[in-house]
């Protein structure tokens, strides 16, 4: 599984890295989105994979923590999302205004100079 | 009584909903009771009109029927589909004029129709009352026009004008 | 004799339904129209939370409800939106 | 101990069974939609999963949960029933959408009489 | 009891504004919106001076040396989150009230109509600066570095224009993927160590183990590269000039602490870690920083030579005060001692409240006629189906005489970040070069080098500085801009707290030292933490 | 006590007379100027006041403490050589001020030339008096600061602007090599008292930075006095309003370099390296100033090279470093202040009176003006040297130098013939100055006719030029003893008088000025014809002129050379620039991980499912598949991004987080509106772009498509190497062990979320509500591509169907979602403590809600029958948890405590009840607030183009009509 995961996660950060250094802002949009799931995957994969044990606890008796998922990452994950999500949608709005204004969906507002 | 629940029928499914998907205590039935009628306020703002459901009883032969045509079309859509190697099937476009004009009982209409595998609800032209279907084997065209025409719509018929 | 039974039966159905997760991917891939893409991000939606309900019974844990019952909600929300568009090439007006 | 083994036998068959059912029609409709040609084809396969692909899977679960938690778990019906009311509006705004396409490039893959809009019989008279 | 939460009030206070502002109509309320933020941002002013003097001389709930800690949620460390009130954090909230009052009266002649909500992203922005500079918690930094990035994101896109949006995608841009960077990094921090806590990280970092240190290091170097893109080091700072230029004139004047939040990160953490007590650590990354600096300072004299418009100058200044503190955190890493840690972070209050006033003077020094009015009238709702917002056009003016205290006040600016006598920056530069001249730790060659780099950067800076007044000043034969008094006002206020910087340079300067000192020894931050006890384990033993 | 008061007042009044003339109206010329010269007198007095001390060989002190821990004070010291100098500095200063009152036009803000003026001699007096090393570079650079604004105070013209700028640029410079040699100095001689570091001579001449010591120090001070190759900017210089020439050019400025030159000599001076650099330095300015001062046209561009030349001398004296030189330097800069000035406020007066300062057209003016040009001829005579003035006399001790002092070098057996040179050339452009201006026929087409000028103008010159007769003539009873106080103070109190004589005997000296008076009258009878025909400069040298260097250099090194680096080194397009942030962060990975990483001995490995492998496939098919196709097929690159977004969701389930799952769905609908929202104003690209297709743009892509690779591996290896290694004790294991017992929840992420870590979130919310008002505020000043502000294409198919039509049955059903998805929002909402979900899934649901209505409908719909006021719901979603937060402090707890406990209700039963719920309550308005916010506000743009477009029909209509 480790295996899977780590490629996984190199693949979405191989892919989104290309594309955030492509010239129109739509694929930067879709790059940022793909990193940010790479990201993602990352953080929680630092707390060390754990199938099947949600970090959710019965109502007292002792807990031995090794038999649960990290929960940790796992929070700090939901954060990045909320974040990423806010900050993918000012990107995107970003894009669209900058597209009406400058007539061109590169990135810097020009097409490449000859 | 109205104004509080403006949609009963809806607030109790709601209820309903929610009792399945939590667990059932009274607390839950206290807190699902006061969430239903927050959600009937929301929707009746969107909708102020009731839908009338004028037969309640048809609505148990139209599931039972609807159950039945389910795991026929399901087994034959399967079977076409497995064999479709010997290149038997053609699929076709139909149109069926619908006499029903209700929104809800259309819509209805909709669920039936797509959750019978082989047949694909295409477009429905408000204006004059036809249905586009698509059919996944051609052979039983007249079939479906038989079973919305004599069997389904009716019974919408009957459930909602 | 039950649990094996019914591992069997719940690893295959992961396979199966994983394996038809894959197919709706290599129509997600290929097309060749946009609404194939739309149709088959669809079924991969569905795919998938059947996998969550499959699985969910293998490890006996309800955990997976949520996020199925989230597809099985909201998982209409995104190819309706990406049907509007196709339709109307906006998605709210 | 794996909470399979808590099952008894004779709920464990059904469960298998439905399990089986439910995830092959899944099987066969996702096969059926890599394998056909045509868009309005392909339109049908999925209705497999959402139709009794679906059902078999979540009444296996019900069926399970119930058993192992000693009570009626039936929130998996909320799941059949959603899948129930909100596939056809995906369907019908999406087949919607090719047909427009389809008819907007006079696609080959229409009959005749589709390339067009059903019209109205008598159409309105202009006021 | 009030004084207990008063560390986190810098926090609550602007987010407390900020939300209630949400309330608020945007343009009829706009005056009370004002007053609003001008009092929360005063209140601000004065508990960090407060909170500056319990740095000095140690808090009351719990005292390591000066450093006071509270336990949000009332959970000990390292469980819960913690800010942490150092002498540092502390010098840091005061200099961005300084810079906030001025900004927000500045923005009060015009700019606040420019957009909607103007003045709740700008008290948002605080909470994010204020935030970044009190946790001490790595995962909590993110968060106050989202958030004073949102903000910024805000203010520099508020107005629009084709200019301002276009580098606000460049800005927006990097500072994502800057972003996903801190989440790899914060994340592997964890993975190795299992912990976020600045201080328990401290504690830990000794006994990391030698199979797990790479990790560590890998992660705390991707870490470091988030917080350089954000401190403006070249090769990560090309984006920097044109958002600084592209935002209206009292973001750009905001924007001068924002290069400093990275250093500040950079300063924090890696005196943390990697300081005496890092054990096989120590001294981690202190070459990267010192040429890593010097080559900002470079590449930031070579734009403030090259750049035709204020703006872009005034932009590279910043970047150049940003190198310099960079790489004396290099120096001071590599065994430097204190004393020129001091002197830098006595340099960064003056170049920041300096290129503060420098943005504020941009626009009225470039003011052409048409005034506010037009600049408002570019910006306008370009679809023209709401209500203008041109309804109140400023006309606050007063008959002063522009080019003289423009002139004067653009002067003083220079002298300031040029490194000349009396303003600060020539002391900030002088203690710099006296404790690089008088160590004895580094090698001479590399000290020279940057004492060197130092002086020339304050020369490039008069240079290109004089030419650009002497041109606006001397050469140009328009009439006389309309200043109003809203403008010039915080300016002056700024240059008054830069010559008082200047006046009262002694004490500053033992204040920093006592920073630099402090900084040098961990131990007080990263004991202390673990040695403030609970609220509820306060309660529960009988009570002395 | 009332002598170090006295000090300081001395020390300030410049300053404080500046200040207040700065407030007086433009007009008040009287009232300025007699503020002005009683300021300068008023120190003169205060001078006077100190003679007595001075004369007894004491040295005054005053101290105010500025930044003691850095070695800075204000420390004052006054000796005789800083009394002697300031007195000459107020003096002349007095007199320029009267000067100037006459001189200045009516146009000229006098007020404020006086406010500079006295600030420029505040600075300059600083230099001379203060104790401090560090507080003295102080002075030095603020008089390159305010001699800028006194050069330009007449900035109208191009030449004073440019004479400015060279001039602050060259001194400051200099100025801070000269801080960094001072610091040097102070670094050797462990002290900034200027007092302790003349005493420290040897241990500083033996410190290993020496050298470059003694290099910044000369750098300071030659580009101050205007050595070569610094000379350049003093002629410059000249486009300064005369008074402030005459200023510059005699008692200050310039002098301050030699006053640093000869204050140091003792410290400093003595070695070889010394002797060579400044004598040499000097010499080599003494004859080339002298050179071109011959062939100058214009008058005061004459003097100004004449200034050069002289201070070359004084610099000269300065090398040799001797007592007696010491001596004759200090005797020189008084000589050269007195006729200096004075010729210079002549040269102002022919200027003023005549129109012109060129010497080809000045002719005859002895007739016209005939007291100024006796007065001129005087200080010419003392400039060239003329016996019984006082220019011969210190001429006189630097030929006696020349001749006497040996140290066995070649430049010392060089000197006398440099000294003679210099002096004949003097004497040759001296005679020039007098022969061209004021005698010959009478120039008759000059812009004014001239006359006398105002009495009050000439009279600081005829006192100038009495004090060049009596020093000339009695110097022992004028200067000498003076002289000798200021020497001893430099060189040592031991130093013997040495009396000032004008007669010593025939000698070598006065042979020597014979010669130098006969040469250079030869010189000007020689060449006079063709120097007034020839160019602005000696034959050839005048094309080689410093200025012009400077200026190429100046361009080339401060502009071209910048702007060249620049573009090499940066960049302003967003790609290198991110391509630079990926590469530095594999850079520094890479550096903290080669040859270092190493997995765990033990690979902790799970067994890899099928299934989840299968479904990895379609994901990563799906990433590779959206970056394929982003640039042209922006939709199908969107639908792939949702199947890559699906499986990560899958992933998140499969290893035990629910919350994740559920968390990173809902997000996924909503980016994934967003997204498609956003697509609606991004214009199909018609045409390809045609140079993707070439091999530039191939290899563009295929370096990214390496670097993607790397970095992509580069992660993956090290995700591997973390998830394989063993677990380890953690804060996750805590939060697992006490989110029930102390949290009250069982859901740990969720006790997390809103208590043990509830700051994040709080900081979490701010950011989706800064983004929300950033959208929002962003939107409102929308303006679409010009090319989308049509409806879509689909929308005007000539068989389109209408949007009610279409959505006609599709509607139904998703309204009857609204009340549902309220339903789940608060399923998710309640449950969230101890089960998956919370207060951001509920939020998201909520909003998703709302947005599946929109689109189900049509937005004018939606909103006449709801309204949704989402900023509202941000504001009080804040507010609520913060008030959460801030309830703990009624408690006694810190910020965000929470309290937890069950609340027993009569037939319900055991309820938990804990504030973090409350808090949650505060995420969940925030979250739908801002999600609804952002996708209203995108929504509406539609509704905005779709109004404008019915408001133009509409007015084209009426058009028709009308
Ligand atoms: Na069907
Ligand atoms: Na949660």
């Amino acid at each position: 599984m480790e295996i899977i995961l780590s490629a996984a996660i190199g693949i979405l950060s191989a892919s989104g890295i290309w594309l955030v250094l492509r010239p129109r802002s739509f694929q930067v949009v879709i790059g940022l989105c793909l990193l940010s799931y790479a990201v993602n995957l990352f953080i929680f994969s630092m707390g060390r994979l754990t199938p099947g044990a949600p970090p959710i606890m019965p109502k007292g008796g002792f807990i031995d923590p090794t038999l649960y998922a990290d929960p940790l990452p796992q929070a700090l994950v939901l954060t990045a999302i909320v974040i990423s999500f806010a900050t993918t949608a000012l990107f995107l709005v970003v894009m669209i205004v900058s597209r009406g204004l400058t007539g061109t969906d590169h990135v810097d507002g020009k097409e490449r100079s000859q | 009584m109205t104004r509080l629940v403006p949609h009963p029928v809806l607030s109790a499914s709601l209820v309903l909903l929610w009792l399945m998907l939590t667990r059932f205590s009274l607390g839950y039935l206290i807190l699902g009771t006061a969430l239903s009628l927050v959600a009937g306020w929301a929707y009746s703002a969107l909708h102020p009109a009731k839908p009338r459901v004028r037969r309640w009883r048809v609505i148990p032969r139209l599931v039972a029927t609807l159950l039945w045509d389910i795991i026929l079309s399901n087994i034959n859509v399967a079977r076409l589909l497995l064999t479709e190697g010997r290149g038997t099937r053609r699929s076709a476009f139909m149109q069926v004029p619908l006499k029903i004009t209700d929104e809800n009982a259309l819509a209805v209409l909709a669920i039936i129709l797509t959750a019978t595998p082989g047949t694909a609800w295409l477009e429905y032209v408000a204006d004059t009352g036809t249905l586009v279907l698509h059919i996944f084997d051609a052979t039983q065209a007249d079939h479906y026009r038989d079973v919305i025409g004599k069997t389904y719509e009716p019974m919408l018929m009957e459930i909602f004008e | 004799m039950s649990a094996t039974i019914l591992t069997i039966a719940l690893g295959y159905a992961q396979v199966a339904l994983a394996l038809a997760g894959c197919l709706a991917g290599t129509r997600l891939l290929r097309g060749p129209r946009a609404q194939d893409r739309v149709l088959a991000l669809d079924a991969l939606y569905v795919s998938i939370m059947l996998l969550f309900l499959v699985t969910g019974m293998q490890l006996g844990t309800a955990f997976f409800f949520e996020a199925a019952t989230v597809i099985a909600i909201m998982g209409f929300v995104t190819s309706v939106a990406l049907a509007k568009f196709l339709f109307r090439g906006e998605v709210i007006e | 101990m794996s909470p399979l083994q808590a099952v008894p036998l004779f709920i464990a068959i059904p469960v298998a069974i439905m399990v089986v059912l439910g995830s092959t029609l899944t099987l066969i409709g996702a096969l059926g939609f890599a394998r056909l040609t045509s868009f309005y084809d392909r339109l049908h396969a999925p209705t497999l999963a959402t139709s009794w692909g679906t059902g078999g899977i979540i009444i296996a679960s019900a069926l399970m949960f119930s058993v192992i938690e000693g009570r009626a778990v039936i929130h998996e019906f909320v799941i059949g029933l959603c899948i129930v009311v909100t596939t056809p509006v995906t369907l019908m705004m999406l087949a919607r959408a090719a047909l427009q396409r389809d008819r907007a490039e006079r696609s080959p893959v229409l009959p005749e009489d589709m390339q067009l809009r059903p019209q109205h019989p008598e159409p309105p008279a202009q006021g | 009891m009030i004084s207990e939460h008063m560390i986190i009030a810098p926090i609550l206070i602007p987010f407390v504004t900020g939300a209630l502002m949400l309330l608020y109509d945007d343009r009829q309320q706009r005056e009370a919106k004002f007053w609003l933020s001008i009092v929360s941002t005063a209140a601000q002013l004065l508990i960090a001076v407060e909170l500056v003097v319990r740095a000095k001389t140690g808090g009351d709930i719990s005292d390591a040396e000066g450093i006071s800690f509270y336990l949000l949620g009332d959970w000990a460390a390292p469980y819960g989150i913690v800010l942490v009130l150092d002498r540092l954090a502390a010098m840091m909230l005061v200099l961005t009230a300084l810079l906030a009052i001025p900004s927000l009266v500045y923005a009060h002649a015009a700019w606040d109509r420019q957009g909607p909500h103007y003045y709740s992203l700008f008290q948002f922005l605080l909470m994010g600066l204020n935030g970044a500079f009190l946790t001490g918690d790595v995962f909590n930094l993110f968060v106050f570095f989202e958030i004073l990035l949102a903000a910024s994101y805000g203010l520099l896109l508020h107005g629009s224009g084709q200019l301002r949006v276009r580098a606000g995608m460049h800005y927006i841009a990097i500072n994502l993927a800057a972003s996903l960077l801190f989440l790899i990094g914060v994340s592997l921090i964890y993975g190795v160590t299992g912990t976020l806590n600045m201080a328990h990280l401290a504690n830990l970092i000794a006994q990391v183990s030698v199979e797990d240190r790479p990790l560590l290091h890998a992660g705390v170097a991707i870490l470091a590269v988030a917080f350089l893109v954000k401190a403006g080091s070249w090769p990560l700072s090309f984006w920097l000039p044109t958002a600084y230029m592209a935002a209206a004139a009292p973001v750009g004047a905001m924007f001068a602490i924002m290069t400093k939040v990275g250093v500040y990160a950079i300063l924090r953490l890696s005196m943390l870690l990697f300081g005496e007590t890092g054990g096989a650590s120590t001294g981690f990354g202190a070459s990267v920083l010192i040429v890593l600096g010097m080559a900002t300072v470079l590449f930031g004299l070579l734009g403030v030579l090259s750049s035709q418009g204020l703006g872009r100058m005034a932009a590279h200044s910043v970047l150049i005060s940003s190198g310099t503190v960079l790489g004396i955190t290099g120096f001071a890493l590599a065994g430097g001692g204190p004393a020129m840690l001091s002197g830098a972070l006595y340099y960064l209050i003056g170049s920041v409240l300096a290129a503060g006033a420098l943005f504020l003077l941009i626009e009225p020094m470039n003011r052409e006629d048409g005034g506010i009015a037009a600049m408002l009238a570019l910006t306008a709702d370009a679809y023209g189906l709401d209500d203008t917002d041109l309804d109140e056009v400023p006309d606050a003016g007063l008959d002063i005489p522009a080019m003289t205290v423009l002139s004067i006040c653009f002067a003083l600016c220079v002298l300031m970040l040029a490194g000349l006598p009396p303003l600060p920056g020539f002391i900030g530069k002088l203690a710099m070069v006296q404790a690089l001249i008088a160590q004895t730790a580094l090698p001479a060659g590399l000290a020279w080098a940057f004492i060197v780099l130092l002086i020339v950067s304050g020369f490039a800076t008069l240079i290109g500085m004089a030419r650009i007044g002497i041109q606006t000043f001397w050469a140009s034969d328009i009439a006389l801009p309309r200043v109003l008094a809203l403008e010039i006002t915080p300016v002056i206020g700024l240059l008054v707290i830069l010559a008082l910087t200047s006046l009262k340079a002694e004490a500053m300067l033992r204040y920093t030292t006592g920073t630099a000192r402090a900084l040098h020894d961990t131990e007080a931050y990263a004991y202390g933490v673990f040695a403030t006890p609970r609220v509820a384990d306060r309660s529960e033993d009988p009570a002395p | 006590m009332a002598e170090h008061n006295l000090f300081l007042l001395l020390a300030c009044l410049p300053f404080a007379t500046s200040l207040i003339l700065l407030t007086l109206p433009q007009g008040a010329r009287g009232a300025s100027s007699w503020l002005s010269a009683l300021s300068m007198a008023g120190g003169l007095a205060v001078l006077f006041a100190f003679l007595p001390e001075i004369q007894a060989g004491n040295v005054l002190r005053a101290r105010l403490e500025w930044v003691p821990s850095l070695g800075m004070n204000m420390a004052l010291r006054m000796d005789g050589f800083a009394w002697l100098f300031a007195t000459l500095v107020l003096s002349i200063g007095l007199l320029v001020v009267i000067y100037a009152r006459y001189y200045m036009g009516r146009n000229d803000s006098l007020p404020r030339f006086y406010a500079l003026l006295l600030a420029f001699t505040g600075a300059m007096q600083g230099i001379l008096i203060s104790g401090n090393v560090l507080v003295m570079v102080v002075f030095w650079e603020l008089t390159s600061f305010m001699s800028f604004l006194l050069i330009g105070f007449w900035h109208q013209g191009a030449a004073a602007r440019d004479g400015a700028r060279t001039a602050l640029i060259i001194t400051a410079l200099g100025g801070l090599c000269l801080l960094v040699a001072m610091l040097m100095l102070g670094h050797a001689a462990g002290s900034y008292d200027l007092g302790m570091i003349l005493r420290a001579g040897e241990k500083i001449r033996a410190h290993s930075l020496y050298g470059p010591m003694l290099a910044l120090f000369l750098m300071g001070a030659f580009t101050k006095s205007a050595q070569f190759p610094f000379h350049f900017w003093l002629p410059g210089a000249m486009a300064a309003p005369t008074p402030v020439s005459a200023f510059l050019h005699s008692a200050t400025m310039v002098k301050a370099g030699v006053f640093l030159l000869v204050r140091f000599a003792p410290v400093l001076g003595g070695t070889e390296a010394w002797f060579f650099a400044v004598t040499g330095a000097g010499c080599v300015t003494l004859v080339l100033g002298a050179v071109v001062a011959l062939y100058r046209h214009d008058l005061k561009g004459l003097l100004a090279y004449s200034t050069i030349s002289h201070l070359g001398l004084i610099t000269a004296l300065a090398g040799i470093g001797g007592r007696v030189a010491l001596l004759a330097a200090i005797f020189h800069i008084c000589n050269h202040a007195v006729f200096k000035a004075s010729l210079f406020m002549a040269a102002g007066i022919i200027d003023h009176e005549t129109g012109t300062r060129d010497m080809r057209r000045l002719s005859g003016l002895f007739r016209p003006m005939p007291y100024t040009a006796t007065l001129a001829i005087v200080a010419a005579a003392a400039m060239a040297g003329v016996p019984l003035l006082n220019g011969f006399l210190s001429k006189e001790m630097f030929f006696a130098e020349a001749v006497d002092w040996h140290n066995g070098t070649w430049l010392d057996d060089a000197l006398p013939y440099f000294a003679i040179v210099g002096s004949s050339l003097s004497v040759a452009y001296s005679l020039r100055f007098i022969a061209t201006v004021f005698f010959g026929p009478q120039a008759t087409d000059l812009p004014k006719p001239p006359h006398e000028p105002p009495a009050w103008m000439r009279r600081p010159v005829e006192l100038l030029v009495l004090i060049c007769l009596l020093v000339g003539i009695f110097p022992a009873l004028t200067l000498g003893p003076i002289i000798n106080t200021a020497a001893r103070s430099v060189a040592g109190a031991d130093m013997p008088y040495y009396k000032i004589a004008v007669w010593h005997g025939v000698n070598a000296p006065l042979m020597m000025s014979l010669a130098a008076l006969g040469v250079g009258t030869l010189i000007y009878a020689l060449s006079a014809k063709s120097i007034s025909d020839g160019p602005e400069g000696p034959f050839l040298l005048h094309r080689i002129r410093g200025q012009r260097v400077y200026d190429w250099l100046l361009f080339r090194l401060t502009w071209r050379l910048p702007r060249l680096a620049l573009r090499w080194l940066s960049t302003e397009a967003l790609q290198p620039q991110l391509r630079l942030l990926v590469l530095t962060a594999i850079a520094v990975a890479c550096g903290a991980l080669w040859g270092a990483l190493s997995f765990a001995s033990d690979l902790r490995l799970h067994a890899p499912n099928p299934g989840f492998g299968l479904l990895w496939l379609v994901g990563a098919a799906c990433a590779i598949g959206a970056a394929w196709q982003a640039k042209y097929h922006r939709f199908a690159a969107l639908v792939l991004l949702g199947g890559a977004g699906v499986v990560t969701c899958l992933t998140f389930a499969w290893f035990s987080s629910p919350d994740l799952a559920l968390t990173q769905l809902l997000v996924e609908v909503a980016t994934t509106v967003l997204l498609l929202l956003g697509l609606r104003w991004l214009p199909k690209r018609r045409s390809e772009i045609a140079e993707d297709k070439l091999l530039p743009a191939k290899v563009r892509r295929a370096r990214d498509l390496v670097i993607a690779v790397i970095g992509g591996l580069g992660i993956a290896s090290i995700a591997f190497a973390m998830m394989t290694r063993p677990l380890i004790s953690n804060l996750g294991d805590w939060f697992l062990g006490n989110a029930y017992y102390e949290g009250g929840g069982t859901n740990v992420v969720n006790v997390i979320l809103v208590d043990f870590r509830a700051f994040d979130t709080f900081g979490e919310i701010a950011v989706l509500a800064i983004v929300g008002l950033t959208v929002y505020a962003l939107l409102r000043r929308f303006r679409p591509a010009p090319e989308s502000v049509e409806a879509p294409d689909q929308q005007t198919l000539a068989d389109s169907p209408s949007l009610d039509d279409y959505l006609y049955v599709p509607s139904v059903v998703m309204v009857w979602m609204f009340p549902v998805l309220i339903m789940v929002a608060g399923y998710f909402f309640f449950r969230g403590h101890d089960l998956p979900g919370g207060g951001f899934a509920a939020g998201v649901t909520l909003a998703i809600a709302f947005l599946v209505q929109y689109i189900g409908t049509n937005v004018r719909w939606v909103e006449s029958r709801i309204t949704v006021l989402p900023i509202r719901w941000m504001g009080i979603g804040l507010l609520v948890s913060v008030a959460t937060g801030m309830g703990a402090w009624l408690f006694g707890y810190p910020f965000l405590t929470a309290h937890a406990r069950y609340v027993h209700i009569p037939l319900v039963g055991e309820v938990p009840a804990a504030t973090a719920l409350l808090f949650d309550i505060g995420v969940f308005a925030t979250v739908v607030g801002a999600v609804v916010l952002m996708l209203v506000a995108i929504a509406h743009q539609s509704l905005r183009a779709s109004r404008r477009r019915e408001m133009d029909e509409a007015a084209a209509a009426r058009k028709e009509v009308a």
